[in-house]
């Protein structure tokens, strides 16, 4: 049985300690630091709903840069030409939009494709979505749309002002937590452990009378919100909502960050966020070898450590563990 | 015991946090003394690292040139380079970083995306950058702000230039058709041929000029043929392009044996400089092409050839493309500048200095326009032909160099463009 | 019958999926021209065994040495090419090609060792002859089993594991499988190990009996020991 | 009429080119079940290859020089092949599709940077042989030579692999391998060394295709995803690996890429993508494909 009480409060604990570490960053590094900070605590969200997706309900989405960007271009739309609505219900309307582009695409696609034709379906899907953007003439087309202001949230008790780059930054990490709890608790509601149920066993769940593309186009449109999110919490950080945050580049970002960490552990996009964010900081003085350095890293990873950071010392700690008493053979039915 | 495990992927993390703490804001540490440390953000790697090569070398050997003159009273000038990866994102952080770190004054930029989001960035963290060729025309116009400078063409000046000296010299020709990016650069530089052309060729000749409409090419495609197959059904003399790059190389490879360029009396290619040229050696076709900076028609100018000898020597390439000036320029303008400010590199203070200064160049001396921050400089241009005795297979035949005033359009910051003031 | 060293000699055999031990301690061996019948129900680890014979599929440890060799380390195809064939419980017939296509592709593991003809293939099958042209997804099941034992038999194996050769058969067909494996121990000089849950198939066409239960062989012995013993089928088999 | 005749050239040079480095790519999807997103890399690395095997030669080249260049790329990339069998492709045979796909993403990153590391990044550009530098007219149509010979190579490229796969022998064990690879190491084929097989087949027509194509392309360390979502698209519409349905759906997207764009001028270079995810709509398992495998 597991001790479900006993992974919350575990999780809550890591969760805690990367708070206080995002947290301290704006006191002991400078503001491009921070930035950076802002930018990979977003990615983290970003790569978790992928993660979601991936881990989740076993699809392989090569196309987050269309639910990005769709959040991101939402919120600016919204904070350029209304900028009487509300922060917080311009964030939902850039979440939304990503929601119905989910929607949308997934109730076409999700009935008829899976595995790399899903893949590559949406990779066109968001490659589209880029071009229409580009030669869209109210989204700014290749320059994108600029000076997009940082609100105050006037809450009728107190108001927050969130135009200088820390207090935004607060803002990004609240906002980031809240998202992942929220994420936490869905996957270990009912509903999330029968998405994920239907990922180990598409057969066995269909016996059980579950709708299999119901609740994959489910997670398809939760994935597509939080990713539309996490794009629309990060255009009044950057001020900026160029094209090339939905080109299918992007898309791959949340993969890496994924594969990196470990796509088995919830932990994983963020382990994989940071790391790639200390690798994009790392290289940022080189000339023409950052290419090279993350190709091969990446490379390494998938043909070295398949379980990313966190399944490579998950496995090494129950190497050490199981060495001394190997397990007495258990009776289990034998498989055909 | 998954807790534990994940205990450690936190740890790494704060690990990785913790690499930031010898990254402290040292801005009060800057003073006024000891080396100026200019910060250059420019693409390192991906596909425009071929042209933030030339940045860096420019901008290396514009400091070279300072420190070896005596330096910007007497003290040196120091550059930090930084990848900005061609994307906003990343050149953010770079800039904000470099801010961080008591860098407040910057060059660099190349692309138009990210120049014009580093303008509210450097408004609230307080620092200058001088771009070293971001193409838009929105930079001093609707999207104008003050921390953002630019040393080299308006797109305007540019295209202009090109338009009025090929005027003027085969005013014959009143048939023109044009290839362009589906792009927002490919758009701007069309807008501003067509309105120039309309308005030059009938001052010139009392003729009205004939112009098709544009052929719009994707970007990054490796098949041109339908389009120059839409180019050849065009009834033109002259055909102008701002189709840039590798992509430039593709479309003329494939045009080539269509016939197109000897169906037509005149090619005019934006921006390419010599990157067709040396691409396609003694197959390029003739063409005029706009210049950041030729040496040719700098020749003597003891900052031009400077510029090219050490390019030269550092590289073993004969054929530096105009972006090394441009970041050779935002060097000596800065250079410039804290003279003015008699040493300080404050932010505002290098603003005050930068707006209306009048410095010397690779292309002869250029003035800031203080209203829209906007440079005034020449305009260049040179004719590329094949030839089978020069070793690269090609070589300029013809160069000219226009006046900056009589081209570049009225300062009017905050204001989209108006064509019909050109 | 009885040589000093065994065709086929295993010791200790486990073998693993994912997490799940399926064979446990395995110990058995094969003589030359033996043939035996392992017996079990549905998932008491038959054709697992058979799999690990030839390390494809579970993950395996243990010993398993054939014609005096020990075969660790040693591919999947390299044990087919040295005589230890497998046809498998779904047969696994190429539905694109013809069946003389599929049955000339046994021919690739007979490297090395005197062939077998196609001849002498078509004398034992001739049910097969009138096929030969036909694809490979045009037959019926009996038919299918047909051409995966003639196939197998192209490999010229030295031990032929059939794993549930009769399953889902018409009594009729079983009896001229019976009758085809008769032959095929009449002419050619080969080893058998029969995975079955058909005992009186299973009896017309081995010496020895081998009795697993999950995952452990619980009986080894002929068949009059196993006939001795009722509780054994009254135990292992009767489900 | 003209104009239509030209359209379907021109359609035509679009297909073939884009099926010559998508025939590799197929090969490799269909047998080893990994799209590989470096493809496009090591199609890139071939037309570098024979450009500096050209500079040996001092430039200007007959054809059948040209063609024995070509060939060179091929046999270097196909090397190339074996080494990334070796070290990448042999461990992605267990692991999931989002795992072999981001191997070959992270090789063709490594491509991109060991191009700009050996050649620069200077665009370079070759002119086709001066016997394929005319241009032939049919009627008022003017077609280049060199443009017919792409088309030629493309089909030629086509029957040589649909004649490899159906009649040689090791054509016959590699459908047998990619239809049930488990059953084919039981019946003692060596199954690793025909995926290797496969693998330098691949990696050598993307280097051929490279040498092939150089003349119609600048080189540039983009050139390895300029083609590539294109040929991902024929694979993919083809349909599970078939090389027949990869031509054809080539041919499809060349024509509808090449009449979009003669009749909508103002949205240039959208309608291949438009086509593709329209059809793959409609009809997800491919062209070809009798069933989709997750």
């Amino acid at each position: 049985m597991i001790d479900y009480r006993a992974r919350f409060r575990s999780n809550l604990a890591i969760a805690a300690c990367g708070l206080a570490a995002f947290a301290v960053v704006p006191f002991v590094a400078n503001s491009g630091l921070m930035f950076l900070a802002g930018l990979v605590a977003i990615n983290i969200v970003f790569g978790m709903s992928w993660n979601l997706l991936f881990s989740g309900a076993g699809l392989l989405s090569f196309g987050h840069a269309m639910f990005f960007g769709g959040g991101a271009y939402a919120m600016a739309l919204v904070s350029l030409h209304w900028p009487g609505l509300p922060f917080l219900l311009g964030l939902a309307i850039g979440a939304g939009a990503g929601a119905l582009i989910a929607l949308v695409f997934g109730v076409i696609a999700l009935r008829r494709a899976s595995g790399v034709y899903f893949a590559v379906l949406t990779l066109v899907f968001s490659e589209l979505i880029h071009l229409v953007i580009t030669k869209t003439t109210f989204l700014g087309r290749n320059d994108g749309l600029v000076g997009i202001p940082r609100p105050t949230i006037e809450t009728g008790l107190f108001t927050l002002d969130l135009t200088s780059a820390t207090a935004y930054y607060y803002f990004i990490v609240v906002a980031m937590a809240c998202a992942a709890f929220a994420l936490w608790c869905f996957q270990n509601s009912p509903a999330g452990r029968l998405i994920q149920a239907i990922r180990q066993d598409n057969l066995r769940t269909a016996f059980l009378g579950t709708s299999i593309f119901g609740w994959q186009l489910t997670a398809f449109v939760l994935s597509g919100a939080l990713a539309a999110f996490c794009g629309a919490v990060m255009v009044p950080f950057t001020q900026i909502a160029s094209p090339e945050i939905a080109y299918w580049t992007v898309s791959t970002q949340p993969i890496l960050f994924t594969l990196l960490g470990g796509a088995g552990n919830f932990w994983g996009p963020a382990v994989g966020a940071i790391l790639f964010g200390a690798i994009d900081y790392g290289t940022r003085a080189m000339h023409g070898l950052s290419e090279i350095t993350v190709g091969t890293l990446l490379l390494l990873v998938v043909l070295l450590i398949p379980g990313g950071l966190l399944g490579f010392l998950q496995h090494r700690r129950q190497k050490k563990r199981r060495k001394p008493t190997e397990p007495a053979p258990k009776r289990t039915e034998a498989q055909p | 015991m998954a807790y534990k495990m994940n205990r450690r992927g936190v740890v790494a993390g704060l690990a990785a946090t913790g690499l930031t703490a010898p990254f402290l804001n040292t801005r009060m540490a800057a003073a006024q003394s000891g080396p100026i440390t200019l910060g250059v953000v420019t693409p390192l790697s991906g596909p425009v690292q071929l042209i933030g090569n030339f940045v860096r070398h420019g901008a290396e050997i514009g400091a070279d040139y300072i420190n070896s003159n005596g330096g910007v009273n007497g003290r040196e000038i120091q550059l930090q380079f930084r990848d900005s990866k061609a994307n906003p994102n990343d050149a953010s952080v770079a800039a904000r970083e470099l801010i961080g770190a008591g860098t407040n004054l910057q060059l660099g930029t190349i692309s138009s995306a990210v120049a014009l989001a580093m303008g509210p960035l450097l408004q609230s963290e307080g620092g200058v950058v001088i771009t070293s060729g971001a193409g838009t025309e929105k930079l001093n116009h609707e999207n104008y702000n003050p921390h953002v400078f630019r040393v080299g063409d308006s797109p305007v000046s540019r295209n202009a230039g090109l338009v009025r000296h090929i005027v003027q010299s085969r005013p014959d020709i009143r048939k023109w058709g044009g290839i362009i990016p589906d792009h927002e650069y490919g758009r701007t530089t069309w807008k501003i041929f067509e309105a120039t052309m309309r308005k030059a060729v009938p001052e010139m000749t009392g003729e009205e000029a004939v112009i098709a409409e544009p052929i719009l090419v994707p970007y990054g495609s490796g098949d041109y043929r339908n389009y120059i197959q839409q180019a050849m059904r065009l009834d033109v003399d002259g055909i102008y392009t701002s189709v840039y790059g590798g992509d430039a190389v593709t479309l003329y490879q494939q045009a080539k044996p269509f016939g197109l360029f000897d169906k037509i009396d005149i090619l005019l290619d934006s921006a390419n400089e010599f990157l067709v040229a040396t691409a396609m050696g003694d197959q390029t076709p003739a063409h005029w092409s706009g210049f950041h900076w030729y040496y040719e028609a700098n020749k003597g100018n003891p900052l031009s050839d400077d510029l090219y000898a050490s390019y030269v020597e550092r590289t073993g390439d004969q054929y530096p493309m105009g972006w090394a000036a441009e970041a050779h320029a935002a060097i000596m303008a800065y250079a410039k500048a804290i003279e003015k400010t008699g040493g300080s590199t404050e932010t505002a203070d290098v603003i005050d200095a930068l707006k209306g200064l009048s410095f010397d160049s690779a292309t002869g001396m250029r003035h800031l326009r203080a209203e829209d921050n906007q440079a005034v400089k020449n305009a260049e241009l040179a004719y590329i032909e094949p030839s089978s005795e020069a070793e690269s297979g090609f070589e300029v035949t013809d160069y000219v160099s226009l006046d900056g005033e009589n081209v570049v359009e009225p300062a009017r910051p905050g204001e989209m463009l108006d064509l019909s003031a050109l | 019958m009885a040589s000093t060293e065994p065709l086929l000699r295993v010791s200790e055999l486990h073998a693993f999926y994912g997490g799940s031990h399926v064979i446990q301690d395995a110990s058995l061996s094969v003589a030359p021209g033996e043939s035996v019948a392992l017996l079990g129900r549905n998932g008491a680890g038959k054709s697992t065994l058979m799999k690990s014979l030839l390390d494809a599929g579970p993950r395996v440890e243990g010993e398993i040495h054939f014609g005096g060799q020990d075969l660790r380390g040693v591919s999947p195809d390299e044990r087919s090419r040295r005589g230890l064939m497998l046809v498998p419980e779904d047969r696994r017939i190429y539905p694109d090609i013809s069946v003389a296509e599929n049955i000339e592709l046994g021919a690739q593991a007979a490297r090395g060792r005197d062939p077998v003809t196609l001849t002498e293939i078509y004398d034992l099958f001739p049910l097969l002859v009138p096929l030969k042209e036909r694809a490979g997804y045009q037959m019926s099941g009996g038919q299918q089993q047909l051409v995966a034992v003639a196939r197998g038999l192209m490999g010229a194996p030295r031990l032929l594991l059939l794993d549930e050769p009769v399953e889902g058969l018409a009594p009729v067909v079983v009896d001229e499988m019976a009758q085809h494996i008769a032959r095929i121990r009449e002419t050619r000089s080969l080893a058998l190990l029969i995975a079955e849950q058909n005992l009186s198939f299973a009896r017309r066409c081995t010496d020895r009996v081998l009795l697993i239960d999950s995952g452990r062989i619980v009986f080894d012995g002929s068949w009059t020991d196993f006939d001795a013993d009722p509780d054994l089928k009254e135990r292992y088999l009767a489900v | 009429m003209y104009d239509i005749g030209m359209t379907v050239f021109n359609g035509l040079a679009w297909a073939m080119a884009t099926f010559l480095v998508a025939a590799g790519l197929t090969l490799i999807f269909g047998i080893l079940h990994i799209l590989n997103f470096a493809h496009g890399g090591f199609f890139m690395i071939g037309a570098y290859v024979s450009y500096s095997i050209m500079l040996g030669f001092g430039g200007g080249l007959p054809l059948w020089l040209y063609l024995v260049r070509a060939m060179a790329a091929g046999v270097v990339v196909g090397l190339l092949g074996w080494v990334v069998d070796k070290l990448v492709f042999r461990r992605l045979r267990d692991v999931e599709d989002a795992y072999s796909l981001i191997a070959t993403y992270a090789l063709l990153l490594i491509c991109g940077g060991a191009v700009t590391l050996i050649w620069g990044l200077n665009y370079m550009g070759v002119m086709p042989p001066p016997a394929l530098n005319s241009v032939i007219f049919l009627g008022d149509m003017f077609m280049p030579t060199y443009t017919i010979f792409i088309i030629f190579c493309g089909v030629a490229a086509f029957v040589g692999l649909e004649l490899f796969i159906s009649k040689t022998r090791t054509g016959r064990l590699i459908r047998v391998v990619a239809a049930d690879p488990w059953m084919a190491q039981l019946l003692g084929l060596n199954v690793k060394r025909i995926y290797l097989v496969t693998v330098i087949v691949s990696f050598a027509m993307a280097g051929a295709a490279g040498g092939l194509l150089m003349p119609n392309q600048s080189l540039s360390p983009e050139l390895g995803g300029i083609f590539l979502l294109q040929a991902f698209g024929v694979v993919i519409l083809g349909g599970m690996g078939s090389i027949r349905g990869a031509f054809v759906a080539a041919i499809v997207l060349g024509l509808i890429e090449s009449f979009g764009t003669y009749f909508f001028p103002q949205y240039p270079g959208i309608f291949f993508l438009l086509a593709l995810g329209v059809i793959l709509l409609l009809r997800p398992e491919g062209i070809m494909g009798k069933e989709q495998t997750a």
